[in-house]
């Protein structure tokens, strides 16, 4: 019998598993960007252990003939590089599954719940070029074949990766490839397995050229782009997963535009750094994850009171303390919050996908600029971690806006206005001096023990809240606006809600991911007061947007989806888990 | 005293009468006057103590941030505009205990900045505990039988770390103090001067009388280059060294960054941009 | 004409007002003190500018025949030592205000605005029994003398204050303070001032014995006895204003009690020194303000995964940042309560007074140890400065309730309890091990990367919540409880409101004042839920009370009374603030 | 490899192949083995990173707490319970990086525990970026460039504050540094053990091969009372020395507490308390 692939849907869910150092990130890397020139749609994300050498890991991709957001369950065609991996992910395994992979990978149970076994000896492919560590080219030529990817263009991309270590290599791994596309070329003949997975727009019959022009992107790159767009030009941080992607994407191309990217010696050291950075002069960038952040609260505190602009991006991770140091969390929108000590203004921004990650990573420095004070990106390792394809970023409409003056003799950091606002200097640009002073002080910058002072700045610096909450990151409202359930989400959740929706196709609920959790969009509260049902989405385990909108509305959620083991939802269990609080 | 661009006039500081800051702050701003420094060009950094109030006494640009975070700031500051002539100043709590682990990493960075310490070996804002400097036996509200840990000697430290130039100063003398400022300042390269302030207030063991006691400057023969000889006399500790200890001349923080151009004076290159953007589509 | 003494009410406030270093808190100390033993109510609390040596300081003592339990606006008596720290509060002098003292510190328009002034020269008086530096002991003698305080009891206190300055020394202290007395006589004989305040129980003929026996004592040593008392072994701390206090009351009572009394490098060694401890099998107390305690944070969100017992006192200073050092507020609420990164749960206490921080903290050693969680207690410079007469501490029913078991062979340090507490081994103490670790862990203490242990660990976590929330301080009622108005407090605003709705004597509020501000008592919630209009009163800008009970309740307070220019509310003004919302 | 009370039973560890960090576990247990120490009198304080897992693997009592934070704990756990045997160990980024300051002050107290350190100059858990000991030139994902700071150099700066007792190993040579090992943990009072831990993953330049190359043992006749004979070692880089450097015998941080009962032991006297509650009537 042959095995016809996939079972269900359009796409095609593939996962590979195996241990940490086998190169998998590579294999993900050069299949989903061939896959995409070759005209697919493509998603990919991963899960992984917190160790450098062994344990078992797994990266789910998704191949589509449509856009696809986000991870499922199912899967249609499983890749095992060891057993304890395979093992590992056994419940996601059913009836509609390929298994190919060798034979000591794949234990008879394993098979046995599978739809299909095949037995491919990929190593033994591998060792008879050469070493057997060409098994991963091995597979990627039988993938690529069984998705009808451009051999051409998997050989240039071999090549590109392969380059510095010498033509002789870039030609075995070639070969490899290769060997995988006749593995399949066999199993085809023998009719074993046949795929029946479609490129975007063949239904159509038009050419893919749309999906071949998209960029295939990380939320980590995203972060990045969006930091370089914003004018960022000065990275301080710490290493910490999962955030460490940013400062490594800004590192590499610190030099092309001018940015310092610096590793400091811990989180108190980068904060103060990127304070330091915006007070002559420059945007600043401080990131970190939950337990860095911890520490920076006190820098936090001290960007409120001197009226600081400071970005933070807070790549999140399951707590408490260590936790789960690679996996995924909803769990510090409180932490940014209520963080640091004393009473001032604050915005929170939480990106739902690559794209929203560039651009309000991007508008973030903006935004610390024009209200001077701190602005927090809260990511998680999911969104770090996932790569998609997604329309290039278009950069035309961005602008850098510095909000700074030239300073007039007798310059005034803290001149009061109606507003809250005032003009921020630089130091050596104007004839005037900036003072900031972490201790309560004038207007002039300079230390105060008079009372009713204390009283204006306080005022003064709250105030700015008003024109904050003038500017804020309208939802994204997908479903039925008039429906009687709605949905609330933010940050990392946005694609998996918006396919699980799909699926349902209820035309009972409307989903409303907030991209900014602070200041809440009006929006976002009028449309919970109005809501039939209310219900939220979150990635943690007490409901922390939840307990934000209660506290703006003063109306408890009707229901909670909540998840707290590390990884991010899934579309299936999305599906499922509405249905339950429905 | 000679009027410099720094004075403010009329200005009343909030230490005590007596109190070794007060000619530090004359001696800083007669090594900055000498120097021919602008106060538009330069940024005093400093944290929170009786010592990290002295940016508040200058008319100068100034960045009076946390309690023990004048460094990270400070090595920010000059990175972001090297422009700036920056002075990290603060007490020895600050510098030696809140913000120790910057005070190491900021040496092997080498900035091109100035860090001054107010050495008055004891916590004076916070009313008289011990300071890591606070030497064995200094008897407090808080240690009760007296100092047991070893006292920090930031100069050894410093040192070991091959810091690019390291002094010990006494405010007793302002004139040397001064000259001694001076030389740190114009030096390229993270300059640290430890300056031995007494406090009145609180320290009534290390006086101005002990300090001239047991103090004394560095022969003119002395050779600043030698590390291991640096190290002899930083570890002197029944009469203590004062002048420059060790230089070592060094590529800088800026130097290695290759920075030039002030930070908000940057353009973003939105066409290289859109170049990498594009890339990732191939 | 002679000036009569009070003028209003049947105590006497006193306001003594000079710089740093001129020695008004033995001052204020000697005069509570021989006040209480000769049968008066005495409170005195004290504001002062964040310096050494001069800037203006004023203390405000008051001396009652009854119990007096906050500080008041007016001034009866007013004595300055400096001209410009006379300046400084220049608005509390009326028509009632006597001052007493040197003309040169008392400028014309003040002596006019005032009822009277008498000019004393107090240093002249000094001089000529030596140096001016006795002028206080000069200005002691005449308010003694005013007061009718014990002679010798005022002398006794002056031995023991000077004793180990030489007898010489103590001699002319003794002798300035005769010399006052005989200036006040002089007074009397002028028919300048006479003072008719009575001593407690002196209107009804009894002997105020009573309060002869009652304690004398602030708010920092409430909290330090009450750590003692607590079984604290161990406090790791960083100087902080306002929190020091605490840190040196138990230096100084170390060895008698075997206690380590450690001074950090910073406040991130001291939390994390503090849960050390406790692995060991002390109980340590990490003493902070707020800035101080935003580097804490990584350091609460470990005790929370290892779910180690830690207590925290944050005494609470206006932020943010560096703010007013040595000034007071509620404004650290929130940041206590959103500590830490992660999800888990807490126990936060506030006292309102000496007594309730003497049992409080107490209890917190308690609570901590039975919860195995942070537990922190919120006070503020004005509890912590404070100082007054209270009925002694009674120790008899305290219990130092220590948790802990002797391990067995195969102990588990999580081991999975339907309560969610896992009894709480000692290394060294029976046959088990202790394993503990800030990653994601199994029963054993093991890391993991086990999902579904995850989910379990963090159900258990937070499963103690519900055992928390049983056993929660109850709010102090004052007033009628089917009164119209609920006004909800905090902390140290106990005493303020308390004596301020004595003057109201509206029946139609009830203060509900709340020593456990998380989680909320149930009472709390129905009486709020229930009350016709629900008012706060809080030293804060925002109102962080109020959120909270609107995060439990869904209830919006109908008005708010907030201060935070640094100073605690005075009587006078929360009567009028409250009838401003009425 | 003998059997010792510290094993578990088909344990396995998260490190790669090829690590040094086996080789530590392995001569640690022999070291505590050789001593006669048994795993319910141990505790293992740890922080994170890859050496920082090391407690995991052991049969014992550990406490593996915050990334950077593994004194501070030790520090109190020994003074909480003197009876106990306290090894701190993680890994120079650990340590000397998040750690820096706990690492400066922990030596000025002088406690009696061992502070073991692996020192593979490069952040592993996190990837391959510099550490602090990483030297100059050393190429990551985030040093593109090489790093440009000056390498911290811990043995340095420990003789620096008159550290009770520092030595320096090669896990290369497991006997030799089991031995040191014991050493220290023998040792009254705080003792540093850096150990030179090749790490094939991240750090493809100072490999077992490299350190065999550039190490040697101080000859036998090095003196190591002498304090600025062991920092001239500490400061020689072309030939990295190996062994103990520098001891140096005084009171510990529990001699000059005068603790000896266990924290949970104590009993309040409230006796005492009451009368200190009462004096306050007075
Ligand atoms: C995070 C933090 N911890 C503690 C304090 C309190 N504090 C202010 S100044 C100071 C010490 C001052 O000592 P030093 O730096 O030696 O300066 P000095 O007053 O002696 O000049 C402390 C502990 C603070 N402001 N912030
Ligand atoms: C506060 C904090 N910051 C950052 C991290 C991330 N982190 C984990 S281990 C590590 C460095 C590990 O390097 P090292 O201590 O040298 O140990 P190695 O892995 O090399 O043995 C870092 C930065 C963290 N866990 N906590
Ligand atoms: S307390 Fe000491 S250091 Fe501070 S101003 Fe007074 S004398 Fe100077
Ligand atoms: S990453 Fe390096 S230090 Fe960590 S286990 Fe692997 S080889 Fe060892
Ligand atoms: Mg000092
Ligand atoms: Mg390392």
């Amino acid at each position: 019998m042959t095995f016809s692939l996939p079972k269900k849907g359009p796409d095609i869910s593939i996962v590979i598993c195996g241990e940490a150092g086998q190169g998998i990130q590579t294999l993900e890397s050069l299949l989903t960007r061939t896959a995409k020139l070759s005209g697919y749609h493509v998603f990919s994300t991963k899960e992984y252990m917190s160790r450098v050498r062994g344990g078992s890991n797994s990266t789910s991709i998704r191949i589509s003939p449509e856009r696809v957001y986000a991870a499922v369950d199912r899967i249609d065609l499983l890749i095992p590089l060891t057993a304890a991996s395979a093992e590992r992910i056994k419940d996601r395994i059913t009836a509609d599954t390929l298994i190919i992979g060798e034979r000591k990978f794949v234990s008879e149970a394993l098979s046995r719940s599978s739809g299909e076994f095949i037995d491919i000896p990929f190593t033994e492919t591998a060792k008879k070029l050469g070493r057997s560590i060409y098994s991963n080219q091995v597979v990627l030529g039988l993938v690529a074949s069984l998705l009808a990817l451009d051999i051409n263009i998997l050989k240039a991309k071999l090549r590109a990766e392969f380059e510095d270590k010498g033509s002789e290599i870039v030609d075995i791994n070639i070969k490899a490839a290769h060997a995988g596309y006749s593995l399949y070329e066999g199993l085809i003949k023998d009719d074993k397995v046949i795929s029946e997975i479609k490129k975007a727009g063949e239904a159509t019959g038009d050419v893919p050229e749309e999906v071949k022009g998209e960029i295939v992107i990380s939320g980590a790159e995203a972060v990045g782009l969006g930091a370089i767009a914003g004018g960022c030009d000065f990275i301080a941080a710490y290493p910490m997963s999962p955030s460490t992607g940013v400062l490594t994407f800004l590192a590499k191309h610190a030099e092309e535009f001018g940015i310092v990217a610096e590793q400091c010696e811990d989180e108190i050291a980068g904060i103060n750094m990127a304070i330091g950075a915006w007070y002559a002069g420059g945007r600043a960038l401080a990131s970190t994850s939950g337990g860095g952040f911890a520490l920076m609260e006190e820098g936090v505190s001290l960007a409120a009171m001197i009226e600081s602009p400071v970005v933070v991006h807070i790549a999140q991770r399951p707590g408490p303390a260590t936790g789960l140091p690679t996996r995924t969390e909803q769990g510090d929108l409180e932490l940014a919050l209520y963080s640091g000590h004393g009473e001032f203004p604050r915005i929170i921004l939480a990106p739902g996908s690559a794209a929203e990650a560039f651009y309000l990573t991007q508008k973030a420095f903006n935004l610390a600029d024009r209200y001077q004070c701190p602005v927090f990106i809260l990511t998680d390792q999911y969104l770090m971690d996932t790569v998609t394809n997604t329309t290039p970023f278009d950069t035309g409409g961005l602008e850098v806006e510095r909000h700074i003056v030239k300073t007039e003799e007798g310059y005034k950091r803290y001149a009061l206005t109606d507003s809250g606002l005032s003009p921020r200097g630089i130091p050596g640009n104007g004839r005037g001096l900036v003072m900031v002073d972490s201790d309560e002080h004038d207007e002039d910058g300079r230390i105060t023990e008079d009372l009713s002072v204390r009283t204006t700045m306080v005022d003064k610096r709250l105030r700015r809240l008003t024109l904050i909450k003038e500017d804020i990151v309208e939802p994204t409202l997908i479903g039925d606006k008039d429906a009687k359930t709605v949905l609330v989400g933010w940050g990392s959740t946005l694609g998996v809600v918006r396919e699980a929706l799909t699926s349902i196709n209820s035309e009972d609920i409307l989903f409303v991911h907030i991209a900014q959790p602070y200041p809440l969009h009006q929006k976002v509260l009028e449309l919970v007061e109005g809501a039939g049902r209310f219900l939220v989405i979150e990635g943690n385990a007490t409901g922390q947007l939840a307990r934000l909108i209660k506290l703006e509305t003063g109306r408890e959620a009707d229901g909670k989806i909540l998840k707290y083991n590390g990884l991010q939802f899934t579309v299936e269990e999305v599906e499922e888990r509405i249905g339950e609080v429905l | 005293m000679k009027k410099t661009d720094f004075d403010i006039e009329g200005m009343e500081t909030a230490w005590c009468p007596g109190c070794g800051d007060h000619a530090i702050l004359s001696a800083l701003k007669a090594s900055l006057d000498n120097l021919g420094l602008t106060p538009g060009k330069l940024v005093m950094v400093s944290g929170i103590g009786q010592a990290a109030k002295i940016p508040q006494y200058f008319n100068t640009n100034y960045f009076n941030g946390l309690h023990g975070r004048a460094l990270p700031a400070a090595v920010a500051i000059k990175a972001s505009n090297p422009e700036l002539t920056v002075v990290a100043e603060s007490g020895d709590g600050d510098m030696y205990g809140e913000g120790g682990n910057h005070f190491i990493h900021t040496i092997r960075r080498n900035p091109d900045i100035t860090n001054i310490v107010h050495n008055n070996m004891v916590y004076g804002l916070t009313k008289g505990q011990a300071s890591p400097t606070s030497r064995r036996g200094f008897v407090t509200p808080v240690q009760v039988s007296g100092v047991m840990s070893e006292p920090f000697n930031p100069l050894a430290v410093a040192i070991s770390l091959d810091v690019s130039f390291v002094a010990r100063a006494f405010i007793g003398d302002q004139q040397r103090t001064s000259e001694i400022i001076e030389a740190a300042i114009k030096h390229r390269g993270y300059a640290l001067v430890d300056i031995f302030q007494p406090c009145p207030s609180f320290n009534k063991q290390n006086t101005y009388k002990w300090f001239r006691e047991n103090t004394y400057y560095l022969e003119d023969s002395f050779d600043s280059s030698e590390r291991l000889a640096a190290l002899g006399k930083a570890f002197q500790t029944d009469r203590l060294p004062l002048g420059i200890f060790y230089r070592n001349e060094k590529p800088t923080f800026t130097d290695n960054l290759r920075i030039k151009t002030p930070g908000y004076r940057k353009i973003v290159d939105f066409k290289r941009l859109n170049g990498l953007i594009s890339s990732l589509a191939s």
